[in-house]
């Protein structure tokens, strides 16, 4: 009963993550919210027994992107996002859509995937396996993977790195080189 | 936790010694014998000065920023092995808190969440200084993150394992009976220095401690902050110091393995910690007398410096070990 | 025993307020949350599949999930970066001119 | 072998006079113009005549290969020509009368503008003529056919400016083509079941083919077919109103083709071919039906005509359905006979009328004619010649040629009473409306205002639409033409005079190789006629001869009575007709009706059906409404892009929403 314990918490702790993250006004709350989230997944996964994912999950999510994230919202100093009347459309229609939608698809997915239970811990934990998987039978995406990255990295320093490329205040131009 | 927390404050004490007599001026001696209480009087001073908050200050965050930094820097205590199992009044008791046969990577996790304390510091305390602070510092971390992480691959290949114990317990044994099986002399020297230097760069220690540069940023990101706030910092930074001191002894100098055995069963039982403890001496010893004497890097420099210096070393490192084992297999 | 289908139920929680962060936010960056979001979302359920049918591959998919997840959000910042400094704002109506 | 006669220079002697007046005529002055015109058209009548006295001791007839033309599989054409007694007869005609004509004209169109352009027309004209009258195979002629039909066009059209000539031109053209239309089908029926155009292989399947006496087989469709080009070239009934409008041309054109020679093509085709039609009766019978109404027809609208030319021009197609009607009752020579005497008459007539028209200054209404035969004596006893000649009195040529072709249309075989009976009134009338036209222009007192001085020739002129009008030189009054055009005309007047007397027998047996060499039937209808009742022919010959004099007497007497003694009888009998009278002076109205039945609707529905219908409805619409529904669509994807990224991301959602309903959908399934 344990598991569904912690499941039960941390499946709150990410659901109102997720919520914080709609509702809070600023970016860096919602930033923080996410970091949670991504936090009380990776416990998730630990219980699914996928230590090395769960560490991974931290250590380049909430270690490497968010602080990414919180970096260019400090960066650029965005101010409090305004507030603007949602229209009566969206709302009218938007939230009981959601809510529909989702309460069907939880009760498709209860309903009918019920089989399997998870156990703890019961995948073939040592992180080798995953190394010898990563290396062999996925190889060529993989590699994929770090030519994506590669660009990737090209990309973010070209765009970030481009000097007044644009007329700018005097301000963005220290706080930028900072 | 107790500790610990003894250990940081008089870390706190010895560097100040101990860069004192590299200025060739006395340390702290007023305070009790050679000073070993100034630390117990600073606690008193943190607790005891007045906690003002700025005002138009990101109130929250401002707050919890301190408290983010010192509970990561603690938490990665936690799963560090001291020593061997000892068997105390019949416990048979590994000497760590946890086991957890993916240590190293929860350590590393840790760390890189520490950075969080340091950003949210600098950008909630409003102010053009502690905001660069802040940055710099959190990209410095992060940007020294990998390098960390790279050179530590290394030890991992030889030690084909997560887990701290079985890291240490690969380390046992000797060379040609007289040099220890440490990882250092495993061929992974360049390893150990590279982690040396990202080590110092992670814990904004001496040549990389530009974020609290007093002369530029003027403390950089906890500028703002005061009284226990900026105490919890320092702790923070401090056992961020003595983690990191800890992992270098057990990935690179042998965590508990002593030359070699010597005294009664119960000092038997007592050897390893103590050598464990010798050792992590020995790299905080280093770190100060580092700090003493090399001069600070420009921003730019530290950049470049890590990422173009220090992350090719890492992988070559990596692939160097990589194939030894390789080959050796 | 957690039966499976919580999970999966978490998981599409997770990617439905995604989604709805990701219509309804005004400021770029909280958008690009959003999706990261969503791609948890996704990451969970698929270690979730993984641990029932006791395939690692699984698990092998969510690493590279992250690393695009990784790489995306690194440009990603950086076009932010440069919409910030041409058009001063984040927000996300006001970003609508393909010339200034 | 028989000599090589190089009769292909007869026609290439005109070809290479039209071809230098063509090119080079602007610079040549008009005398020199002249020389080449006359010289090389006078070469051709020479070599004409030159064959002519060696004919008797030349193989009959006589073929000579110039080059091939088309070799396609067994079909096989080439430009070869045939040389029999009846296309030396054709020959002399079109050679001799086209070459007084060309000396005429000379005088006429002295002052005209674009004079070397009128000389290598009428060249070319007789090239094509020649090329017609001389081919040894049909696809030749055609070609002769064609030709002539163009240089009638350009020939009628001489004074372009003037837009009625224009679109006579046009009109003849036309109509020309739509008899054309029918030779064409017959030419290829014969390539289809004959496999060859030349007329020595065509005849000799002809030949032996057994006569399509009931049902119309082939050979009465290609009768038929050859008959209705036939009509449009000759200006038979269905295909004649070209003819009246023709007039718009200058008058030796007018002689020289509605005389002389185009409109003779057809009746030489139909002689050409007579094999084809002695085993077709029924083409036979519509030929000569056609033929005498046309004959009745137009003589009828000729009484009442006012344009000296018109009426002349009606006389053309009527003495042309008499020779349609001989050739009708299958005698060819008879309407040979009456082809050259025609020929003679008829071009004299013209060319007096031009002569007549050249002295009031341009004038062409008789109304405003009368008592000229003091101001232009030679013209007038020309004139007399030839409308006695025509009018058939026994000495004149035309007696002779159309009471042979009277008797025929009695006694021949095909002929019957009918026939007869037509010929004698239309006869009748004939001489009535030609003497009519004798006494309005020269009895009585001159109605013209020409008399006066040069002025009104200005005003006359400009009445007629302004257009320069052949400007006659306007020195004082009505005068004399001078003496080159009254040269041919006395010529010509000798000729239609004494043409006559070669007799229709000696003619008859003259043509009879070429005609009835190989032909049973016809020959038996020769001995016949002339063989067993001769005797007893012979007093019913001398019996209808009187009757036609008689005619041709009392159309005189009438024409004397009504034009001369009391001039104003004709307008009371023309109130006494009323509606009659109304309808004949409007030539029964057939321009009119077939406008309406032809030219209109044809206009109309391609402009309705073709242009408006088709072209603009349904092609342009087709595109039109293409690039317009492109247009639309792409106008409403254009509010997609409209860089709100948050619409972007709900069209996103939106997408990703219907992919999973699908895989659910599918998965579900």
């Amino acid at each position: 009963m344990l598991h569904l314990l912690v499941f039960s918490v941390f499946g709150l702790v990410c659901v109102a993550g997720a919520v914080n993250l709609l509702v809070q006004r600023h970016p860096i709350n919602s930033a923080l919210s996410l970091v949670v989230v991504m936090g009380s997944l990776a416990v998730e996964y630990l219980l699914l027994g996928a230590e090395f994912v769960a560490a991974v999950q931290v250590i380049v999510y909430a270690g490497a992107i968010m602080v990414l994230f919180v970096f260019v919202i400090m960066l650029l100093n965005a101010g409090e996002e305004d507030r603007t009347k949602g229209s009566r459309v969206a709302m009218l229609f938007g939230i009981p859509g959601v809510v529909i939608g989702s309460v069907l698809v939880a009760w498709v997915l209860v309903g009918h995937s019920g089989t399997g239970n998870v156990a703890v811990g019961a995948l073939p934990g040592p992180p080798k396996v995953i190394g010898w998987l990563l290396f062999h039978d996925f190889l060529l995406p993989f590699e994929v993977t770090s030519v994506l990255v590669l660009i990737a990295i090209m990309g973010a320093v070209v765009l970030a790195s481009h000097p007044g490329s644009v007329q700018q205040t005097s301000a963005q131009a220290d706080k930028r080189e900072g | 936790m107790a500790i610990l927390l003894t250990a940081v404050a008089y870390t706190v004490w010895l560097e100040r010694k101990v860069v004192g007599h590299i200025q060739n001026r006395w340390g702290p001696t007023r305070v009790g014998p050679f000073g070993l209480l100034q630390p117990l009087a600073d606690g008193v001073k943190f607790i005891f000065k007045e906690d003002l908050i700025p005002p138009h200050v990101f109130k929250p965050l401002y707050i919890a920023a301190p408290m983010i930094a010192l509970i990561f820097a603690l938490t990665s205590i936690s799963v560090i092995p001291i020593g061997n199992w000892i068997t105390v009044f019949g416990i048979h008791t590994p000497l760590e808190i946890t086991d957890v046969n993916i240590g190293l990577l929860i350590v590393l996790g840790i760390t890189s969440l520490g950075v969080y304390g340091v950003a949210l510091a600098g950008w909630s305390s409003n102010s053009k200084y502690s905001l660069l602070g802040g940055l710099r510092a959190s990209a410095q971390m992060v940007s020294y993150e990998i390098s960390l992480g790279l050179s530590l691959v290394g030890v991992l290949i030889l030690a084909g394992s997560f887990s701290l114990r079985d890291i240490v317990d690969a380390q046992g044994g000797t060379f040609w009976g007289f040099i220890p099986r440490w990882n250092i002399f495993q061929g992974q020297i360049v390893a150990f220095f590279i982690y040396l230097m990202a080590a110092y760069a992670e814990t904004n220690r001496v040549p990389f401690d530009l974020p609290e540069a007093e002369t530029e940023l003027v403390a950089g990101y906890h500028t703002e902050y005061s009284a226990m706030k900026f105490a919890m910092f320092f702790m923070a930074e401090y056992a961020n110091m003595i983690t990191v001191a800890c992992l270098a002894t057990l990935l690179f100098l042998g965590g508990w393995h002593g030359p070699h055995r010597f005294g009664p069963p119960f000092v038997q039982a007592i050897l390893p910690v103590f050598w464990f403890v010798v050792k992590v001496f020995a790299f905080l010893f280093l770190y100060i007398w580092v700090r003493g004497t090399l001069p600070r890097f420009r921003y730019d420099q530290l950049m470049a410096f890590g990422w173009k210096f220090l992350l090719p070393l890492a992988i070559a490192n990596l692939v160097i070990t990589a194939l030894i084992v390789a080959l050796r297999a | 025993m957690v039966p499976l289908s919580y999970y999966l139920v978490l998981s599409g929680i997770l990617f439905a307020c995604g989604v709805t962060g990701f219509l309804i936010k005004r400021n770029i960056i909280t958008i690009f949350m959003s999706i990261e979001l969503m791609l948890n979302g996704v990451n969970l359920s698929f270690v979730a599949f993984a641990a029932q049918w006791h395939a690692l591959s699984g698990q092998v998919f969510v690493f590279f999930v992250m690393v695009v997840a990784a790489a995306e959000s690194a440009v990603g910042l950086a076009i932010i970066i440069a919409v910030y400094r041409t058009r001063e704002t984040l927000n996300v109506d006001r970003v609508n001119l393909l010339k200034l | 072998m028989t000599p090589n006669l190089h009769l292909w220079l007869i026609p290439v002697l005109p070809l290479v006079g039209a071809a230098i007046n063509g090119l080079f005529g602007k610079r040549f002055s008009r005398q020199t113009v002249v020389a080449i015109a006359l010289g090389f058209c006078g070469a051709a009548f020479v070599m004409a005549l030159w064959i002519a006295f060696q004919f008797s001791s030349l193989g009959l007839p006589h073929i000579e290969l110039l080059a091939s033309w088309i070799r396609a599989g067994d079909f096989q054409v080439d430009f070869a020509f045939y040389l029999d007694q009846l296309s030396l007869v054709m020959l002399l005609v079109v050679t001799g009368v086209g070459f007084l004509i060309h000396i005429y004209s000379v005088g006429y169109m002295w002052e005209e503008a674009g004079f070397y352009r009128f000389f290598a027309y009428l060249n070319l004209f007789m090239f094509f003529m020649l090329t017609l009258v001389l081919a040894s195979n049909y696809l030749l002629m055609f070609i002769g056919w064609e030709g002539v039909g163009l240089a009638s066009y350009l020939l009628i059209g001489f004074w372009f400016t003037k837009d009625s000539a224009a679109s006579a031109g046009k009109k003849a053209f036309i109509v020309n083509r739509i008899g054309d239309f029918g030779f064409l089908i017959a030419l290829f029926l014969m390539i289809k079941h004959f496999g060859s155009l030349n007329f020595v292989q065509v005849f000799r399947i002809v030949f032996r083919m057994p006569a399509e006496v009931a049902g119309t087989g082939l050979l009465t469709s290609i009768g038929l077919l050859l008959m209705v080009g036939a009509a449009g070239k000759s200006a038979q009934l269905p295909l004649y109103v070209w003819l009246p409008d023709a007039m718009e041309g200058p008058t030796p054109v007018s002689a020289l083709i509605h005389a002389a020679t185009m409109v003779t093509a057809g009746v030489y085709m139909v002689a050409r071919s007579h094999v084809v039609f002695d085993r077709a009766p029924q083409a036979l019978m519509v030929v000569a039906i056609v033929g005498t109404l046309t004959a009745l027809f137009a003589a009828t609208i000729g009484v009442c005509q006012t344009d000296i030319k018109k009426v002349l021009a009606y006389s053309t197609i009527s003495q042309l359905g008499y020779m349609f009607m001989a050739c009708g009752v299958a005698a060819y020579s008879a309407g040979i006979f009456h082809l050259m005497t025609h020929a003679f008459f008829k071009g004299l007539l013209f060319l007096a009328a031009g002569s007549v028209i050249h002295a009031v200054g341009g004038e062409q209404d008789m109304r405003r004619m009368g008592g000229l035969r003091h101001h232009i004596p030679w013209t007038f006893w020309t004139m007399t010649a030839a409308t006695f000649a025509i009018a058939g009195f026994p000495p004149f040529a035309g007696f002779f040629s159309k009471d042979a072709i009277l008797w025929k249309a009695f006694s021949s075989e095909y002929g019957s009473w009918v026939y007869w009976a037509i010929g004698v009134f239309t006869a009748f009338l004939t001489s009535f409306y030609m003497f009519r036209l004798w006494f309005l222009t020269f009895f009585g007192e001159y109605r013209g205002e020409a008399a006066g001085h040069g002025d009104e020739h200005i005003q006359v002129i400009d009445s007629r639409a302004g257009a320069p009008a052949p400007h006659e030189h306007g020195r004082g009054g009505i005068h004399e033409s001078p003496t080159v055009m009254l040269v041919p005309l006395v010529i010509l007047a000798v000729l239609s005079f004494c043409g006559g007397w070669v007799g229709s027998e000696r003619f008859d047996k003259f043509l009879s190789p070429a005609l009835h060499a190989e032909v049973t039937l016809s020959e038996e209808a020769a001995a016949a006629t002339s063989a067993p009742d001769s005797k007893e022919q012979g007093n019913s010959e001398t019996l209808f001869t009187s009757i036609s004099v008689l005619a041709a007497v009392s159309g005189l007497f009438l024409a004397w009575l009504l034009y001369h003694r009391r001039p104003q009888l004709p307008q009371e009998i023309a109130h006494a007709l009323g509606g009659f009278y109304e309808a004949v002076v409007h030539k029964y109205y057939v321009d009119e009706i077939y406008a309406a039945v032809f030219v209109k609707p044809l206009i109309d529905g391609s402009t309705r059906i073709l242009w408006h219908g088709i072209d603009r409805d349904v092609i342009d619409a087709t595109l039109d409404n293409g690039a317009e529904g492109a247009r639309e669509v792409s106008d409403t994807m254009r509010h997609m892009q409209s860089g709100n990224l948050r619409s972007y991301a709900g069209w996103i959602a939106a997408g990703a929403a219907v992919v999973i309903a699908y895989m659910v959908w599918l998965g579900a399934r």
